[in-house]
């Protein structure tokens, strides 16, 4: 199986193949370069790999659009995984591009909106402020434009990864 | 002798005091809301009461619902934990009028000491030094500005009503003064039913250093050391320790700031657990800050080097008992070293990151210990605060302790959530860290100057993982199957209507 | 100084070990058997190297396999945990050959003390009382039987070449002696490579007490404290603490035998760790029984009472530096006990239990450590020692250890298979442990006048919950449905093929 | 649904039934007395039960012959759980009845029979030698009688509770 990856903003191809249905030895190969590995899991997303006589334990949090954080000894490194099938039914690099969303980080409760439809706003200008684990939070413009669609109103709870708002 | 204890609190600190109740043959009473039927301390407590819904101005803070179920159980004494009714003067009052020992100070200490702003004034009138600022509470924002302007920016608003980072915001100049002024005022009404908000002038980059101290209501007051808690993020203490490195700077300072702390407590008439907060600078001149009229967040590091347990102190100090060491009795040894397991995303400014967490190992070992309200499967609330679980290490010299932080984190795993982990793992290879030059500006500065070692080993298996991960777990077809406990329960509870 | 250590061990020891080289800053390199990719020592190395089969003899007591792999991966020296090849002295000597250093004694003491009758004849020359017996393997069965007539039942037959319990048995009549010899050998055997047996008069429900002794290469010989491992259950510790509750009768009792213990170091050359058991009389006489030449699996009870980290010391030690204290600095403090959590059912004759553990939760807190191979999700395997994990609790007085072992023992949980684990709940309520009245009978008596505690209430929760997992966990169309980890492994890996 | 257990020895009825789909509450008659219990799993066959105000922590370990093993905050129970349906396909209380058999306690390697089929044994007299993590385990007969069909030979690897051989 191929698939398309980036890791920590770089580009890379992998592809994997099992040797043996009941072994666990992996091949694959990286950018060209063949290897193996010897991947068991060890937990819901949890694995123990061996790779060139090196021990690693692996946790991966599955992220929203295919996207990984993946902690290799305790240092998070972010995946992003794409086979071909997939990419082109999800629109391809054309759905990457358009408005820019601000989506909760977090479970919790709009406190305030702090702009209107249509109203324009600079990079870094508080839009929105979120509260979760007794603590209030102002998400920031990332970008300067004009204010689209409000998608909740002060007092909705929101979900991690809800959009919120976005900035066109 | 205290027979049943009630703990009006959740989390790791409510299966702390259970501990302690347990090893003390004394029967434990977990209270719990909506949102903690599942939590740790409910399972682990001997009894059990629910208390109201998820909020904690209806469960953990609603006094009546606390002591109508101290009545219920028969509890003859409460332990707040910290946060929450902990310095509440009016609910130790209240435990006081039902006829429940509460464990901690008398009502009067902890409303002098409780508000920040009267405290400031019994401190200066004892001759402690204090920060520059108001001793009154703000009225509104423009007394704010006009204060601000008065004292010169950067200023420090805080909450008069409690500690612990709630109500805090570092305000650079006059355009910023308005908005954190409200957003301070709401995060103290919430936080402890009080929006009332001081000033301080801001102490660029200073040390926070204080002083455990405890008092039996026989006249014994003793101090157990110091704690250096300087990386803060967002006024909040991420990583503790005693001895303070900067008393291996300035050797004089920790009998200066332990007599002042012990002063306080003294004039304060106080008795059971309490901190003494100071701000130090590079040279060690400190200030009080506060007092935290409650065990603290970071009790475990003193813990650690003196031996003593500080929950069965509290329960021997209510219990009428004496304490079990005077002064010249309390033995220091070695270092210890806690970091505190938020979950947060210290890769997006430390945001709470609340869920389920699906898979958890915890590192032991020797001069190891966690104090943790977590376990696999468990779902972190979002209604509260992200402090899921706390790492301590000891041993003989700091940086021997360095060494055995370095081995309990790299066996740390949390999967589900993020977790300030990962920070801690680039904190004790920092090495301004290992060489104790530490500030509350020190994560700011850190932030800038990162280093960024070659992880491109780790990255390939990242991908690999990565790949092996999408392509095993069925993540093709939609999110990773996977029994969901407590649906599990639902389905099974179904079962059982058939 | 060392750079990379491999640990030529498995399991619970593997993992202590890596901790110590990962607060050191040393590279650590784990050795696995078929049987053990999935073990927790594999999980937490820095590097791993595969030997062999899992059967022992063809994998972790296969010199030239670890030998082989030392060189691989350039390992300057090797650590040999307890057990398998730990007190081999061929061994010792194979490392020295291949030019990597050996974290133990040297060949020539290993030799001397590893011989259990050579050891006695030294011993007894050296004026050290010791157990009447034989200080020559037998021969045979008849040579056992004329020599168990003269000495007078009953007797104990013991390995000549290792200790822990293997290999050893009691003997109380003449007509049971054939078939316990046979089965002594064959046990020594396996354990070993080596079926001598000896023989030793039985004294009749001695106390069992050892002294740890640490020597560096350059004359220094310490010792740190004395340890009590008077609970037995098949001539193997189950329970091990510090100080001794016999040395709390008997006070003179400590200078006595630790000064033997260092007399009998001295006398064998002896460098790094290692200790000197004796058994004692309620009196408080002591016999020399045997020198274990390697971390025990109870060094952790020394550790705390003493604050020092054993396995740093023998880096130390075997890096050519000098022991990190002087026998005068050696402050000891509280008091220290462990329990070995072994896979077995106590209920039933402490049989093996193997299998997959389906939940797992240890506890953590003040004055508690668990040095643990154990993780949910991982099946222990069939091939070696049962010992899964051990809980080590520590306090300022005997009293305060046992309840913190209480509330540990309550949050400890192991499901899917059996443990030691309810057995010390049982213990610890005991009076006689209590009180520490114990010796290696304890274990015999306690089955005969067992507490039957009143438990209706909890044999109530006991019959919902069984009836309630019978109803969830469709248990009615076979076993419970749960997806195993390694299947599911499998399955993925189908997945890649498709 | 109503069921027949045995707890300790002890023959007792329990019926059970869950309150609301959503709730964690279930309601039960144990031996006549009615009550109600807060279930709640926090694990694979673990559960966080209340019950008058208690809190237990419970395993459920999942034994041979619906028979179960249940740890009651660390006290360990022996409980057997039929209901009505199951007990009849069983063949009932009649298939309790027969020869004794004597089964593996745990996964291992059998040694060494110390028996033969027709051999007259008494009560404690060891019959087979079974090894397991290190260590030679010499079971005995649970009562007096005659060999019966031996149905393992040395060297056999054996799982947990397979028959080895019978007494007849």
């Amino acid at each position: 199986m191929k698939l398309t990856t980036t890791v920590d903003g770089v580009e890379q191809t992998l592809e994997l193949s099992g040797a043996r249905a009941a072994s666990s030895i992996v091949s694959f190969t990286l950018d060209s370069q063949a290897g193996q590995a010897d991947i068991i899991p060890t937990g819901a997303a949890a694995y123990s790999i061996m790779h060139d006589g090196l021990s690693y334990q692996v946790t991966v949090h599955d992220g929203a659009d295919g996207s990984f954080q993946v902690e290799v000894n305790g240092f998070a490194h972010q995946v992003e995984v794409r086979d071909a099938r997939r990419w082109i039914r999800g629109g391809g690099a054309a759905a990457a591009a358009g408005a820019r969303k601000i989506k909760a980080p977090m479970p919790g409760r709009v406190v305030k909106l702090l702009v209107q439809t249509g109203d324009d706003v600079e990079a870094g200008q508080g839009v929105i402020i979120v509260e979760a684990m007794k603590m209030q939070n102002e998400m920031k413009a990332a970008k300067a434009g004009k204010v689209g669609r409000l998608e909740v109103a002060a007092g909705d709870s929101v979900a991690a990864g809800q959009t919120l708002l976005s900035i066109e | 002798m205290i027979q049943k204890i009630l703990i009006a609190n959740r989390a790791e600190i409510a299966v702390r005091v259970i501990r302690t109740c347990r090893a003390m043959g004394i029967a434990s009473v977990a209270v719990y809301s909506d949102a903690d039927r599942a939590s740790l301390h409910v399972r682990l407590a001997d009894e059990c009461v629910w208390i109201g819904p998820a909020a904690a101005a209806e469960s953990y803070l609603n006094i009546e619902r606390i002591l109508e179920a101290a009545g219920a159980v028969g509890a003859d004494a409460i332990h707040p934990g910290y946060g929450f009714l902990s310095e509440n003067a009016a609910f130790a009052e209240a435990c006081e009028k039902a006829g429940v020992k509460f464990i901690g100070p008398s009502a009067a200490a902890m409303r002098l000491m409780g508000s920040k702003t009267r405290a400031r004034r019994a401190m200066r009138e004892a001759g402690v030094p204090v920060v520059p600022g108001t001793t009154e509470p703000l009225a509104n924002a423009a007394e704010a500005a006009a204060t601000a302007a008065k004292i010169g920016y950067p200023v420090m608003l805080k909450a008069a009503g409690g500690g612990g980072g709630k109500g805090m915001r570092l305000v650079a100049s006059a355009d910023a003064l308005g908005s954190a002024f409200e957003q301070a005022r709401g995060e103290a009404r919430q936080a402890f039913g009080n929006p009332d908000i001081y000033i301080e002038k801001a102490i660029r980059n200073p040390r926070h250093i204080e002083v455990q101290v405890m008092a039996d209501e026989h006249g014994n007051v003793i101090h157990l050391g110091e704690r250096e808690c300087s990386l803060q993020r967002r006024h909040q203490k991420v990583l503790e320790e005693a001895p303070a490195p900067l008393v291996a700077e300035h050797p004089r300072l920790r009998a200066e700031i332990t007599r002042a702390a012990v002063d306080a407590a003294k004039a304060a008439g106080y008795t059971n657990a309490g901190t003494v907060e100071f701000l130090a600078d590079a040279k060690g001149h400190f200030y009080f800050l506060e007092m935290n009229t409650r065990l603290q967040v970071e009790h475990p590091v003193t813990e650690m080097i003196t031996g003593l347990d500080l929950v069965r102190e509290q329960i021997r100090v209510a219990s009428g008992e004496r304490l079990s060491v005077a002064q010249e009795d309390v033995r220091m040894r070695g270092h210890a070293i806690e970091c505190r397991v938020y979950a947060e995303d210290p890769e997006n400014e430390f945001l709470p990151s609340p869920g389920r967490i699906t898979s958890l190992a915890e590192p032991s070992g020797p001069g190891v210990r966690v104090d943790s309200g977590a376990y696999e499967g468990w779902a972190v609330p979002i209604e509260y605060d992200p402090l899921i679980a706390k790492l301590i290490v000891w041993d003989e010299t700091r940086a021997g302790a360095i060494g055995r932080l370095r081995s309990a984190l790299r066996e740390y795993t949390v999967g589900g959530i993020h977790t300030t982990l990962g920070f801690f793992r680039e904190v004790v290879e920092d090495e301004d860290f290992c060489a104790g030059r530490i500030d509350t500006g020190f994560i700011g500065r850190w932030r800038q100057r990162r280093a960024k070692p070659d992880r491109s080993r780790e990255q390939r298996i990242a991908v690999l993982a990565a790949g092996f991960h999408y392509l095993t777990s069925g993540r093709e077809e939609g999110p990773a199957p996977r029994r969901d406990k407590s649906e599990w329960g639902i389905s099974g509870r179904d079962a059982l209507l058939r």
